[in-house]
């Protein structure tokens, strides 16, 4: 056997109130693709930070290569190889690509000549089958090309040991089936990958070996090819949890909510939406395909009111709603899921009760007048806490101490307690567990079966598939075309997010 | 004094803009690397004092100036520690500078007060140049010091824009996290540019009892600290504009006595009340910052976008 | 690195506490206040004075008798309305430090008023300087928020530059077509109408302005946290996207917030004109807007915790003076103050982070 | 403590010095108007035995003002010399609370029982000093650096003009406010717009010598102001009206201590040595000194003063008819200017 490229030994790191990671064990060898699973808040992050210099574990050792090392800073763990492309990613948004690529790097020499770092870095990311404009500055690129930056960034510095902390939360299938294949190239060539990620088939089609986290423990390490599905998920949440439940029937009412040629502009003052047509009925769900930045984000926030339409009709229950606010969608019954869950749809540094009444802190049911009566908004975000079994410190805790999945489920509990008609979810289950996926699949069917129209935006087709009635393929803000369940197929559905073929139906 | 209204208020402009310019480039620093001190004013006077206190004992005002840099860069290491070690409020700690200053200085300068500058700092005239026709006497009749900011303002826009280091700045600035995950040492940068950013203001101070009115008085600096402070978001923290902003700046303060001064030519304008007059510089500060500021929204390039925020690597 | 290195592989870190330490809150301050009083004893004592006797008298001046006391009140109450008017401006991250020039308005519009439109009835007359004194204030502090919510104009400094105009204004007027035509051509207003005069306690020179003060922090107490405009307010500082997602209209927000901050500055002004100095002057403030940006910080923005702080504060500065009578220059106390602050700010840390004594992790391979 | 420091004052009430107290417009290192007095404070306790002086610089003129005097009455002075025009209502206010504490009001015009003001003719000095400047001259155009537009300033240029006028009728002063007492580089600014109209010789009624280096560096001459500023422009410095405090600061407290002072409004003149003219430059020539010279025994004699008739103002209205003084009322509110001056004082 191959002597570790990386070793981490009874790892413990305190944060107030929480041991992230108590005694965790991990191995990394040269040439496998290693998975990090395991549950919201378990602590993969952390133990990855740890191996990067960024935090200073309070107890344990660490190996590289077989030696004793200590990292005082991230800059040590660089020297020693090892890369890794941060969950929130790590970039400089007003610098262009080659900037986020050489800052604090010596390569360059000490005057930057521009236009040869750009030349070097346009040929290395060829090399690596990473295209990327390296003048393009960062807020100008979309989500998947941000993370193909942070891939390069890492692989620029030589890195030998690459840590990618849920790099496909955001990719379409095919970048998913792209960057794999890419790390499997990496690996080839004797580097050790460690990916972590919260779907399990990419963890058993890609990875060599996976190790599982379960509330700061290690549980185990596995051999790829030898565990399936059903046991991988026992390891990280002690019971089994079947996501692909049939979509039940349902009667589907009025048409609730219809686009009619809707254009608009998006941030960059580009046309983001084009000629865009949809109906949404009541008891609904239209699933909305699309790699990321094909105008998703606009059609959502055209619908909440966030976003001028510039052409077209936006209706709502047969009325016409151009030209509202955001104020007049809350107010006709429109909620909106944001992609941005803390930031846009919940204030991180304000409590559970101030969270609670976002959208309904107007109603008189919140106080009367001017006023608000905290009492009753007290005993609304607890009965939110309690219906829909949400885990928190306390009503009175900053809400940006919670985990990913009951950040989410309070998102999700205050705006069906709005009693709205039509929901927009974007991206509603990205960066959740298994378990916080279960628990935000089966909300959004609840709503379905009371009758409401839903568009379910979303980068997994299986998800699109196992939860739409129906999915619409956008492509740069046009779509492609609307297919009914029985026509779903992963492959053409695949084509018409690729742009390549545009289908008329229904 | 044959030369033309217009060259010589560009003269002018340039040496009252000055002090300005330094104290502004130290702050362009410091907040570049996302850190607001507000204790410009105060920094500028304890340079001022420790630049005339040191020449007039070594009777050399390059010493003096050393010595400003010296206090500057000394009073803005507190900044520092507090700002960026202790993670304390930018804008307290700047103002308490100031306040501290402003005292440090009034008490330091007291034994000396009523002694003249033996050594100050003189016009150079530089002989090829200065005979150019029209920018030869607006730009080359100046003191080293104004030399030595064009420098400067050249040094500093080279530095932050093509170099290693300004590259390491302006990340630091904007965003800590990502240039920490980068290997660049967040708070060595942060300590080291604000330090040198206090060097600049005292250097600017002694601009002021060195050269500018060489003498030292109590608060010489008289709010030019925060006008200084106001140069570089109008700057859009970048050396050359805030060389223009503060030349601006000196020669509408300095236009204001020249209308006065017309006498019966300008009748009209000597109608306008001085106080007015004064306004006008303040009020140009907003009407070009409003403009700059559609300027910048469209290249979205403007404030640092970590500036006034403490950063800790462990905490999210 | 975060830690300062202390002997062989430790080092002294900040970590962050599980919550803010209320012990911590209360005693830091106090204690940061004796340790900066005890380095500036060290250097007290080196240029030859008694800190001891030196430090008596900053508290006597400050706290030692009604009289002083009486002062330090007198001091706090536009600190105290300066505190409020720039706090619920912070609140929203706007950073107004133009609360010196809209304290000039106020009293520029009080005066005007008391001095050409007396009505004779004090009642009137003091409800009407107080709105009008609140008009203009609100409007100056309406004049950078147009351009910050039309075109996000950087506030800080337009409103830095507006308090530069104000005090200007004020000057041409006192010193122009205002001036007293029996005052000798002095640069004064001719003093104010009785009825425009701002009752007093007893004979001391707290006046009406400081229950104003008072009152306006449960006011703006009340606002901020059992209103639904104080929701909004307090959403749109931590979070202007969501906010927006929530259906708040921000521009609007930011010109009633800045109207609203300017307006309380501009009753310090009329404050202090109709209660203290009786006619409109030069100088008539010593940088209250900007000390009252350290005292809504030091509150932490909270209004009640402004009542202390700015008495605390106003203590500081009164006190001050009374240092200066035991031969001690202005400069040395000014200097103190400063020390103070540093000191006070320095040791905030604590409230939020532990100190903890680490095993570093050294660099390289051991 | 307040109550012991009493306790003790009575105890020791025979031995005890008698405390004065000053406060101060501006720190005692303006090199300008807070200086001199503070010299005069130095003088004051040099000559005058058993007494103690304290003062409390940088004293706004503002709220801050009334609990300062007050301040200094609780440290025990029975003698408080208020030393800024802004202090008069102050002063008027404490000095009603403490009876027995007499209060002495510099620049003011109200008084009381236990109330006086001070001030100095300084503008005889100015015309004096107008004389060098007037000979001077070669351009026949006198640049005047202003602080304020108030009485004391205008004055002042009226008096310089006529010193000027005296003896070089063709030369005009031309006057650049600054709204500023203190900020040399400012004044510096406006000496230099003053110098490039042509003026060739700059007076300043400013605090700092920043004039006084602008001239220096024109190769230009100065009149300086409130105290000896040949240092700070060697070679510019004619000579300039300087303040000289202690002689009346010594001369007042003894005679409070006598317990023969009244209540007053002293307005000393140049014979009671209140104000003076700073020594004169070297290259002032003999020529000069003796016109100067000769004026100034005029003035100390009594039998002449500046504003004695015929006087124009600077719009051909006659305001002084010949043979007559203007009245010391019309002298402390002046607000037109005399022929000579080139502008007017700023509109209401
Ligand atoms: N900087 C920090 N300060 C305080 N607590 C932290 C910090 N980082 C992580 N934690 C806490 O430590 C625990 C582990 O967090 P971590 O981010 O490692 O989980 P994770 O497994 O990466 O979860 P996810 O799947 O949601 O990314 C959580 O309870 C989290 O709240
Ligand atoms: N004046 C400076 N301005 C900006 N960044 C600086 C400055 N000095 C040092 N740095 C940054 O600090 C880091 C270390 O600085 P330096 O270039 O001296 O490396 P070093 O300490 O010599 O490193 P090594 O140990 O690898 O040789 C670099 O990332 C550099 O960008
Ligand atoms: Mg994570
Ligand atoms: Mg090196």
């Amino acid at each position: 056997m191959k002597a570790p490229l990386v070793k981490m030994q009874a790892i413990t790191k305190k944060f107030p109130g929480v041991i992230a990671n108590q005694d965790v064990n991990f191995e990394l060898l040269p040439g496998e693709i290693h998975a990090l699973l395991g549950e919201n808040g378990a602590g993969k992050s952390t133990l990855m930070s740890i191996l990067t210099g960024l935090y200073m574990p309070d107890e344990g050792e660490i190996y590289i290569r077989g030696r004793k090392t200590r990292f005082s800073s991230p800059r040590d763990a660089i020297d020693a190889g090892i890369g890794m492309v941060h969950q929130h990613f790590r970039l400089v948004q007003s610098f262009s690509v080659a900037e986020n690529i050489i800052m604090g790097s010596k390569e360059e020499g000490f005057i930057i000549n521009m236009k040869k770092v750009q030349d070097k870095l346009a040929r290395f990311s060829e090399e690596y089958g990473l295209k990327i404009d390296p003048r393009a500055k960062i807020w100008q690129l979309s989500v998947g090309e941000q993370q193909r930056v942070e891939i390069i960034k890492m692989l620029y510095r030589g890195a030998e040991i690459l840590i990618l902390d849920e790099p496909t939360a955001v990719l379409t299938p095919q970048e998913s089936r792209e960057l794999f294949a890419t790390l499997r190239r990496m690996a080839d060539q004797g580097k050790g990958v460690i990916v972590i990620t919260h779907k399990l088939q990419e963890v058993l089609d890609n990875a060599d070996r996976v190790t599982v986290l379960r509330d700061g423990k290690s549980v185990g390490t596995y051999i790829g090819k030898e565990i399936d599905n059903k046991h991988l998920t026992m390891a990280m949440v002690g019971r089994d949890i079947n996501l692909n439940d049939n979509l039940p029937f349902t009667d589907k009412g009025d048409i609730i909510l219809e686009l009619k040629n809707v254009s608009a502009l998006g941030d960059r003052g580009q046309r983001a939406l084009k000629n865009l047509s949809l109906q949404v009925r009541q008891g609904e769900i239209l699933g909305i395909a699309g790699v990321a930045g094909n105008g998703q984000k606009e059609m959502a926030e055209v619908i909440a009111g966030l976003r001028e339409v510039a052409a077209g009709e936006l209706l709502i229950r047969g009325q016409h709603f151009n030209g509202k606010n955001a104020r007049h969608m809350i107010d006709a019954k429109v909620s909106l899921i944001p992609e941005d869950r803390l930031g846009t749809g919940l204030v991180g540094s304000l409590n559970a009760l101030d969270n609670s009444i976002l959208k309904n802190y107007r109603s008189e049911s919140i106080g009367r007048g001017w006023f608000i009566n905290w009492k009753r908004v007290r005993a609304f975000a607890h009965e939110l806490v309690e219906r829909f079994d949400i885990k928190l410190a306390g009503l009175d805790a900053p809400v940006k101490l919670l985990s990913g999945g009951n950040l989410q489920k309070l998102l999700l509990a205050r705006e069906i307690s709005g009693n709205p008609d039509v929901i927009v979810a974007v991206y509603p289950v990205r960066g959740l567990d298994i378990g916080a996926v279960e628990t935000v699949r089966r909300i959004l069917l609840e709503q379905r079966s009371a009758g409401k129209g839903i568009i379910l935006i979303s980068e997994e087709l299986e998800e699109l598939f196992t939860l739409s009635d129906r999915v619409a393929v956008l492509h740069e803000g046009e779509i492609m075309g609307i297919l009914s369940r029985e026509q779903f197929d992963i492959e053409k559905v695949g084509l018409m997010m690729a742009g390549q073929t545009k289908e008329v139906s229904i | 004094m044959n030369e033309p209204l217009v060259v010589i208020l560009l003269a002018t402009a340039i040496t009252s803009g000055t002090p300005l310019l330094y104290a502004a480039l130290g702050e362009i620093l410091s907040e570049r690397v996302g850190i607001l001190n507000l204790g410009v004013e105060g920094m500028m006077l304890v340079g001022a004092v420790s630049g005339y206190i040191v020449t007039v004992h070594t009777h050399n005002h390059w010493m003096g100036i050393l010595a400003a840099m010296a206090a500057g860069g000394l009073m803005a290491a507190i900044h520092a520690f507090l700002a960026v070690t202790l993670r304390a409020n930018q804008v307290v700690s700047g103002l308490a500078l100031t306040i501290f200053g402003t005292g440090l200085s009034s008490f330091l300068g007291k034994p000396y007060i009523g002694q003249p500058v033996p050594d100050v700092f003189k016009p150079v005239v530089i002989p090829g140049l200065s005979k150019i026709p029209f920018l030869g006497p607006i730009l080359f009749r100046h003191d080293a010091l104004v030399y030595l900011s064009f420098l400067l303002v050249a040094v500093l826009w080279v530095l932050i824009f093509h170099t290693r280091w300004g590259l390491n700045m302006r990340a630091v600035g904007e965003n800590p996290a990502a240039a920490d995950s980068m290997g660049i040492p967040v708070y060595l940068t942060r300590y080291i540019y604000v330090i040198i950013g206090g060097m600049l203001a005292g250097i600017g101070g002694a601009y002021l009892s060195l050269a500018y009115a060489p003498s030292w008085i109590e608060n010489m600096t008289v709010g030019r600290g925060w006008i200084a402070v106001a140069l570089v978001i109008f700057a859009v923290w970048h050396p050359g504009k805030a060389l223009v902003g503060a030349y601006i700046f000196g020669g509408v303060d300095s236009l204001g006595f020249r209308i006065q001064a017309l006498g019966e030519q300008a009748s009209f304008l000597k109608t306008i009340s001085p106080f007015f007059l004064q306004m006008l510089p303040y009020v140009m500060t907003i009407i070009v910052l409003i403009f700059i500021t559609s300027e910048t929204k469209r290249r979205r390039v403007g404030t640092p976008a970590a500036l006034g925020l403490p950063y800790n690597r462990e905490e999210r | 690195m975060s830690g300062l290195p202390i002997g062989n592989h430790r080092v002294l870190v900040f970590e962050k506490r599980d919550d803010t330490s209320k012990t911590a809150m209360v005693l830091n301050p106090i204690l940061s206040v004796i340790l900066a009083l005890l380095v500036g004893a060290v250097f007290l004592a080196v240029s030859g004075h008694n800190p001891l006797e030196i430090y008596s008298a900053m508290i006597t001046g400050a706290f030692g008798s009604s009289y002083s006391l009486s002062e330090t009140v007198v001091k706090a109450t536009p600190l105290l309305l300066c505190g409020l008017a720039v706090s619920i401006a912070f609140r929203m991250q706007l950073w107004n430090i133009g609360a010196e020039g809209q304290f000039y308005m106020g009293a520029v519009a009080a005066s005007w008023f008391a001095l050409f439109h007396s009505t004779g009835s004090r009642f009137l007359d003091l409800s009407l300087m107080l709105l009008v004194a609140f008009l203009a204030g609100g409007l100056w502090g309406l004049l950078p928020a147009v351009p910050r919510a039309l075109w996000k104009v950087n506030e800080t400094i337009t409103t830095l530059m507006l308090n530069y105009v104000a005090i200007l204004f004020s000057n041409y007027l006192v010193y122009g077509p205002w001036k007293d035509p029996k005052g000798m051509n002095f640069p004064l207003t001719a003093i104010f109408p009785s009825s425009t005069l701002l009752p007093v306690l007893g004979n001391t020179r707290i006046h009406l302005g400081l229950i104003f003060g008072l009152v306006l922090a449960i006011i703006l107490y009340i606002v901020l946290w059992h209103t639904k405009w104080g929701y909004e307010i307090r959403v749109i500082g931590e979070s202007p996207v969501a906010a927006r997602y929530a259906g708040m209209n921000i521009a609007k927000n930011i010109l009633l917030v800045m109207a609203l901050s300017g307006g309380l500055a501009g009753i310090a002004g009329m404050t202090e004109v109709s209660g203290i100095t009786q006619r409109l002057q030069p100088n008539l403030s010593p940088g209250y807007g900007y000390s009252a940006i350290i005292v809504a910080w030091l509150a932490r923005l909270n209004p009640f915790a402004i009542i202390l702080v700015s008495f605390l504060f106003g203590g500081l500065m009164v006190g001050g003076y009374n240092m200066q009578t035991l031969g001690l220059p202005a400069s040395v106390v000014s200097m103190l103050q400063g020390a103070i602050l540093f000191f006070i700010l320095g040791s905030e840390i604590f409230t939020r982070y532990s100190l903890k004594l680490k095993a570093t992790q050294k660099k390289g391979v051991v | 403590g307040g109550g012991k420091a009493e306790k003790a004052a009575t105890e020791k009430a025979a031995t005890e010095p008698t405390k004065v107290g000053f406060i101060y417009i501006g720190p005692v290192g303006d090199a300008g108007w807070t200086y001199a007095h503070d010299q005069g404070r130095k003088y004051l306790e040099e000559k005058v035995p058993n007494i103690k002086t304290i003062y409390m610089e940088s004293v706004p003129e503002n709220a801050d003002a009334e609990r300062a005097l007050e301040n200094l009455v609780q440290q025990g002075c029975k003698i408080i010399f208020a030393t800024s025009f802004g202090y008069m209502d102050a002063v008027q206010k404490v000095a009603a609370k403490y009876p027995d504490v007499v209060f002495l009001h510099c620049s003011g015009y109200k008084t009381a029982k236990n109330v006086g003001t001070y001030f100095g003719r300084i503008y005889q000095a100015r015309y004096l000093s107008g004389i060098a400047a007037g000979k001077t001259t070669k351009t026949n155009t006198i640049g005047y650096v202003a602080a304020f537009p108030i009485p004391e300033v205008v004055r002042g240029i009226n008096a310089f003009t006529l010193g000027v006028r005296s003896v070089n009728p063709k030369a005009k002063v031309k006057v650049v406010w600054t709204n500023t007492w203190y900020d040399p580089a400012k004044e510096k600014e406006a000496a230099k717009s003053l110098l490039e109209q042509g003026a060739d010789v700059i007076a300043q009624h400013q605090d700092t010598p920043g004039p006084m280096q602008a001239a220096e560096e024109a190769g230009k001459f100065g009149i300086s102001y409130n105290s000896d500023m040949r240092k700070f422009a060697p070679k510019a410095v004619l000579t300039g009206p300087v303040w000289n405090w202690g002689p009346y600061y010594e001369k007042t407290v003894k005679a409070i201590l006598d317990g023969t002072w009244k209540s007053e409004q002293y307005w000393g003149p140049m014979a009671d040595g209140v104000v003076d003219l700073a020594p004169y430059g070297d290259m002032v020539s003999e020529d000069i000194k003796t016109a100067i010279e000769s004026k100034k025994q005029e003035i100390l004699s009594g039998k002449w003063d500046v504003f004695f008739g015929p006087i124009k103002d600077n719009t051909g209205k006659e305001r002084v008819p010949a043979g007559q003084d203007l009245s010391d009322k019309d002298k402390l509110s002046m607000d037109w200017f005399v022929e000579g001056v080139e502008g007017t004082v700023p509109k209401q």
